[in-house]
């Protein structure tokens, strides 16, 4: 089960926890947990089946917009604002 | 910009005739670092450019037992090369090896610097303070005016349709004088100055008191300001006295704030500055 | 009126002659009448450098002089630097320094660094930030520019005939 | 901590003269203004005088009438689908309102630049001039002037109700922050205020567009991404990407402010309608107010300590100005801020605010400069009161490899501590300052580096050098540090490398030259490209020495197989011979979007005359983590150009607005980028920490160097002064005023 992150903004919608698990092999398998765990986080993350234009995900130290990046047990997964520009 | 013609007379005669002939609508042409950018950026009005600088009286420089003469079109970097005057009116380099980068002093002249009669002039105070007169040649003849009474206000002078500033004339320094000019810009180079102060002080023959001075401040009035001897003449040469000449020329500035300075500040630099080009002048007329 | 004037002048020591409009700036002339691009624009109003030619062996901002004042003039631009294929010892200098990075204020360093060296080539750094002053770089920190002027000042002292 | 030892290189580490130099030392080299098209016309904007107004007319009859004028367009002509344009569009030319002073509001096209400009004074419009909005706390007031009235406050909790400024709030809550200050012995805060300013390139935007009457579209321009480029004039001119063609010219500089389009989109229409070739070039003070710079901000921070000098809470309330459109570097600015440091407890929030300014842009590091220059005089601050060198302070509280950083994401290997340590013990520090109304400050700060895509197609000629093809336009002498890693890669001399930038038709997609990527991203695609020929050759060789594929190896630049050997250039005359040059391959990369990270340690000394309030810089010295150093002469010119860009932020640059919003300042002479005689030579320190992400440790350098300066010249202003400064610039005005009582 990999570890996901909650933000601040989206904790009441995970029961206000700032870490829970959740288990899948790649970005999008997690989203499926955490909307089964959490019913209504799904469209908070992706939006016409992309990750959502107002969040970037990251797999440890990585950050990806990737659904279908893999994702391990031992990861864990942040969920941060969208990046304009660089 | 609106299209114009371009003339460059050979004589002063011809270049009088040209102002005659277009009045108010030519533009006389010297190093070209200010007029052009106007003529660009600000869509100065011009029928006819006038380049002043085939004209030999505004190119040369004459020496003689009087004093020192300048064409108004001589560029800033022929005369600071100039070793003689560097020897003798070393307050006028301090002004001319200022303005702007090599490129600017390259072109740049006494005269353009004096008929664009900016507040915040580089040469102006120095001129001042030097004691410079203006020559100007129109249609009924030549008339020499004190630099102190050229300029009227931003971007304005005594120069009337038809006019021309040919030189700049300075007297020979006298024995036991100095004479010193300073700005104030934000970086080291390039800026227009915050504020700016010149000032040139005649010695006893001892070294002890101010015989007589002459102080002119800058960017702190619609025009470069006279000081007169900002309460010099016949003081002891220490730093009281140099003090006072600060006050005098802090309760004189009437600044205004604008993006290159506030006002406090220029009022608070004007007497920096006094205290620094006195101190200067004094250590130069007395040989250090 | 005549807005267009006949010019005949010497650029990079050929004989050129050109009609330009009279509000064109010698800058304006050099890029987009003779073709000579090198002189780059960064103000149009004397304040970067970027536009630096020779003119009758004095360094001037070349968008704040009038293509007529070219009348009987010699223009040196950066295209007239190098020798054929011999690049002079400050366009080395900047190559092997790396004192460039995006280019576009180089040639109007070498223009103005050359009319330094050719008259001190001992210059010594304080000198050498002085004269640059009126030449803007907004990528090197000039650091590696003034090391490469003083590099180059060096050879032109081993080997003056490079000049 | 010792920087791990780093494998041989041959030609990584060397310093070879970049490929383009010549073109760029003789005046050869082609930039945006330098193109040159038969029957060529002149294209200018007309700009909006006012900050705020609505647009109630326009008439452009007159214009069309000139003699001359070829072409007129407005806001009109660009396709709209929905209720509006999109922000992008509207940037290009406006619709009804005119958001900033600088606003392009029509553009016209003239057989020569004097009469185009004549044309512009020709056009009619008609403003309703309304109060404008330009300080960002203002503009959050509930009862400000609405910029945009269809701005809602967007979050992550969802989207407000109420028309408003602030486009959106943000920010980070790791650990529980107000219990973390209760635990603190001493806590330091301070409110910090920076002014926009801008990336200040020398070159200003030029471009040149030809839309064929086939529809097919050529727009030359520089530009630090001819990609985005050719997706945005395609989107904003509702046209096919594949009619789209950008070709790079050489740029003149960009630092993040020549990523958006400002006037290709515009120039395309001009020449569509006058059937010509049309050049469009800005100048300088059509830069300053037409283009984006980077946002004043206004930051509220506070951290603490306990009293033997561990940082155990931190908090920062950062609003930032987007300019007339929402999208600020607020967010970046929040990661960046606190990322040198080992913090349990934050809590930051972030409000990006739309006021009457140009739309901001990137600039180097974007975001971050602002969040450093409060952050590291609070911990500077948090070092005087707990009696610890601030130096001492920082190592003892670095980040390092598993420290939670941006966003709450574990740092990789980092060099953080190393910088320290480094810095530390440089000759500068250890040198005593001496002398009456001098001090010494010193400052860390972070940057990503930005991942995203690159591809690159590679060659080998029939002489066995190698042609490298990429499409990231090469702003600080990327052309060398990508040949140079192919060079390593292929086991071949730099000189037998030729890379080249094309245009958008002839290679793959590459993201922008930014975000410092390029030499990491598009580095790693070079050597993706030279492992893929690698083993391309491996088995054509095999089948020429009747090996089996995998028994031939190469290392250390040379393929071998039992008794056979090659070296690359003779591999290449084996298995192509001299005439064929098939032998190809590519390489593309899709990095994150942040990944891995520079930091950044800063020392400098200056004094200030007591007098005037001037601060002259002394001694500087940069010390930042390369990574690996791929040319160390571009990495050392990273390094000092950005140090000197912030250190006229830091002293000089801003926007001087008057209050009807018109920039004061917007020229060279006013607007004050450092000269030579403002600086001492810039001293560099590379420490070398590899980055594990990279096959040769490559970290980004282009941008971590300008978020130190302003907090490390700000520190250094406190101990000649004993007066803190909050706001910038720390102009001689400034300092003077906050350090007299002027009456």
């Amino acid at each position: 089960m990999a570890t996901v992150r909650i933000p601040g903004p989206l904790r009441e919608a995970a029961g206000g926890a700032e870490l829970v698990t959740a288990s899948g092999s790649t970005l999008r398998e997690v989203v499926d947990d955490l909307e089964r765990q959490f019913p209504g986080m799904r469209e908070r993350l992706v939006e016409d089946g992309a990750v959502h234009s107002g969040i970037t995900l990251a797999i440890g130290p990585n950050q990806t917009n990737d659904l279908d990046a893999a994702v391990a047990d031992e990861d864990e997964i942040n969920v941060l604002p969208a990046i304009s520009g660089g | 910009m609106d299209p114009f013609d371009y003339i460059a007379p050979k004589s002063l005669d011809e270049a009088l005739a040209v102002l005659k002939e277009h009045g108010d609508s030519a533009r006389i042409l010297a190093g070209g670092t200010d007029l052009i950018v106007q003529l660009r950026e600000r869509n100065l009005p011009a029928g006819v450019v006038l380049d002043a600088k085939h004209v030999p009286e505004l190119m040369s420089i004459e020496r003689n037992g009087a004093g020192l003469k300048i064409g108004a079109a001589v560029p800033c970097a022929e005369i600071y090369a100039d070793a003689e005057i560097a020897k003798a009116y070393p307050g006028l380099i301090d002004s001319a090896s200022l303005i702007g980068g090599i490129q600017i002093q390259s072109r740049a002249s006494l005269g353009g610097n004096l008929c664009n009669s900016s507040p915040a002039a580089d040469t102006i105070p120095t001129l001042i303070a030097l004691g410079a007169t203006a020559e100007i040649a129109g249609a009924s003849g030549t008339r020499n005016v004190p630099v102190e009474e050229f300029c009227t206000g931003p971007g304005q002078n005594v120069l009337k349709p038809g006019e021309m500033l040919v030189s700049l004339t300075f007297p020979s320094p006298a024995a036991n004088s100095g004479a010193a000019f300073e700005r104030f810009i934000p970086r080291n180079e390039m800026d227009i100055a915050v504020a700016n102060a010149a000032a040139a002080v005649t010695l006893s023959g001892d070294g002890s008191t101010i015989e007589s001075a002459r102080v002119a401040v800058g960017a702190v009035a619609p025009t470069p300001l006279f000081l007169g001897d900002a309460g010099l003449a016949g003081q002891p040469a220490n730093d009281e006295s140099i003090e006072k000449a600060a006050s005098a020329a802090r309760e004189a500035a009437k600044p205004i704030t604008d993006m290159r300075g506030s006002e406090p500040q220029r009022k608070h630099l004007a007497g920096v500055l006094t205290r620094r080009v006195v101190v200067r002048a004094i250590e130069r007329a007395k040989g250090a | 009126m005549a807005t267009h004037i006949q010019v005949s002048t010497r650029i990079n020591g050929e004989d050129v002659d050109f009609l330009c409009d009279t509000r064109q700036s010698l800058l304006e002339v050099l890029r987009d009448v003779v073709n000579l691009t090198g002189a780059k624009e960064g103000c149009n109003n004397g304040n970067c450098g970027a536009c630096n030619v020779m003119l009758n062996g004095a360094l001037v901002n070349s968008c704040c002089v009038l293509g007529a004042e070219a009348e009987g003039a010699e223009i040196v631009t950066i295209e007239g630097v190098a020798q054929g294929d011999h690049l002079h010892p400050l366009q080395t200098a900047f190559l092997e320094e790396a004192a460039l990075q995006c280019g576009v204020c180089t040639p109007g360093f070498i223009v103005a660094a050359k009319a330094l060296l050719d008259e001190e080539p001992d210059a010594d750094e304080a000198r050498v930030r002085h004269w640059l002053a009126g030449n803007l770089c907004r990528c090197t920190g000039y650091d590696k520019i003034v090391r490469a002027v003083l590099d180059a000042g060096d050879e032109m002292r081993k080997a003056p005939a490079g000049r | 901590m010792a920087a791990p030892t780093k494998p041989e290189y041959k030609v990584i580490g060397t310093r070879p003269v970049r490929p383009d130099g010549i073109d760029k030392v003789t005046g050869r080299a082609q930039y945006g203004a330098d193109i040159r098209q038969a029957r060529m016309i002149y294209g200018k904007v007309l700009r909006s005088p006012h900050a705020h107004a609505n647009i109630k007319r326009i008439d452009t009859s007159k214009a069309e009438a000139l003699e001359g004028v070829k072409a007129v367009v407005t806001g009109a002509d660009l396709p709209q689908s929905g209720d509006r344009r999109s922000d992008k569009s509207l940037n290009v030319l406006a619709a009804d309102k005119a958001l900033y002073r600088g606003h392009a509001i029509a553009a016209v096209a003239a057989t020569n630049p004097y009469i185009a400009d004549e044309a512009l004074k020709l056009i009619e419009v008609e403003y309703e001039v309304l109060p404008p909005v330009l300080d960002v706390r203002e503009a959050m007031r509930p009862d400000a002037p609405v910029v945009l009235d269809w701005v809602r406050t967007t979050s992550m909790a969802g989207t407000g109700e109420e028309p408003t400024n602030v486009a959106a709030k943000g920010g980070f809550n790791f650990g529980d922050a107000d219990k973390g200050f209760e635990e603190c012995d001493e806590i330091v805060e301070g409110e910090f205020k920076t002014k926009m300013v801008h990336q200040g390139y020398i070159e200003p935007q030029a471009c040149t567009a030809m839309w064929n009457p086939d529809g097919q579209l050529t727009v030359w321009t520089s530009t630090q991404g001819s990609f985005p480029v050719r997706n945005d004039t395609s989107e904003i001119l509702d046209i096919p990407i594949s009619k789209v063609k950008v070709v790079p010219t050489e740029i003149g500089g960009g630092f993040g402010g020549k990523i958006p389009v400002y006037i290709e989109p515009t120039a395309a229409l001009l020449s569509k309608k006058s059937g010509r070739p049309v050049a469009l070039r800005l100048d300088r003070t059509n830069v300053f107010e037409g283009t984006g710079p980077t946002s004043g901000t206004s930051i509220k921070a506070k951290i603490g300590a306990t009293k033997d000098g561990k940082l155990v809470a931190a908090y920062a309330d950062m609003a930032y100005e987007a300019g007339c459109f929402p999208g600020s570097s607020v967010t970046l600015g929040a990661m960046a801020m606190f990322a040198p440091y080992d913090i349990e407890h934050v809590k930051i929030d972030t409000y990006d605010v739309v006021v009457n300014k140009p739309h901001v842009q990137d600039y180097r590091a974007p975001g971050a400069p602002a969040a450093g220059f409060a952050i590291e005089q609070l911990v500077d601050e948090l070092a005087e009161k707990l009696h610890i060198d601030p130096l001492k302070l920082k190592q003892m509280n670095s980040s390092h490899e598993g420290t939670r950083g941006p966003g709450g994401m574990p740092f990789s290997r980092i060099g953080q501590e190393e910088c320290v340590e480094a810095a530390m013990n440089s000759e500068h520090y250890k040198s005593p300052l001496e002398g009456p109304n001098r001090g010494r400050g010193v400052a860390s700060g972070f940057w990503f580096n930005v991942g995203l895509r690159s591809s690159v197609n590679i060659s080998v000629q029939p002489d066995g050098t190698v042609n490298l093809v990429e499409g990231n336009t090469d702003i600080g002498g990327t052309r060398a540090s990508l040949a140079m890693q192919l060079a390593e890669t292929l086991g071949i001399a730099y000189e037998d490398v030729k890379p080249m930038v094309v245009d958008t038709d002839a290679v793959g997609y590459n993201d922008v030259t930014a975000g410092s990527r390029t030499t990491y991203a598009t580095g790693m695609a070079v050597n993706k490209a030279g492992l893929n020929l690698i083993e391309k050759m491996k088995g054509l060789l095999a089948a020429k020495w009747s090996a089996e594929p995998d028994a031939v190896e190469f290392a250390s630049g040379t393929f071998s197989s039992g008794e056979n050997s090659a070296s690359f250039r003779e591999a290449a005359g084996i298995v192509a011979g001299p005439a064929d040059a098939t032998l190809n391959a590519t390489g593309e990369v899709s990095a994150g979007v942040l990944v891995g990270g520079g930091f950044s340690t800063h020392i400098v000394d200056v004094e200030v005359d007591p007098d005037t309030g001037k601060t002259q810089i002394l001694r500087y010295t940069v010390v930042q983590d390369a990574g690996t150093a791929i040319h160390p002469s571009y990495v050392e010119g990273q390094m000092q150009g950005g140090a000197v860009q912030g250190i006229g932020w830091a002293l000089n640059e801003e926007y001087y607005y008057d209050e009807e919003g018109k920039m004061a300042n917007a020229s060279f002479l006013d607007y004050r980028l450092p000269t030579t005689l403002d600086l001492p030579m810039i001293e560099t320190v590379i420490v070398e920490v590899p980055n594990p992400t990279h096959p040769f440790g490559v970290r980004g350098v282009g941008e971590v160097s300008i978020v130190p300066p302003l907090g490390a010249i700000a520190n250094a202003v406190y101990r000649a002064t004993g007066v803190r400064q909050f706001e910038l610039p720390m102009s001689p005005r400034r300092v003077l005023e906050t350090t007299h009582d002027l009456g």
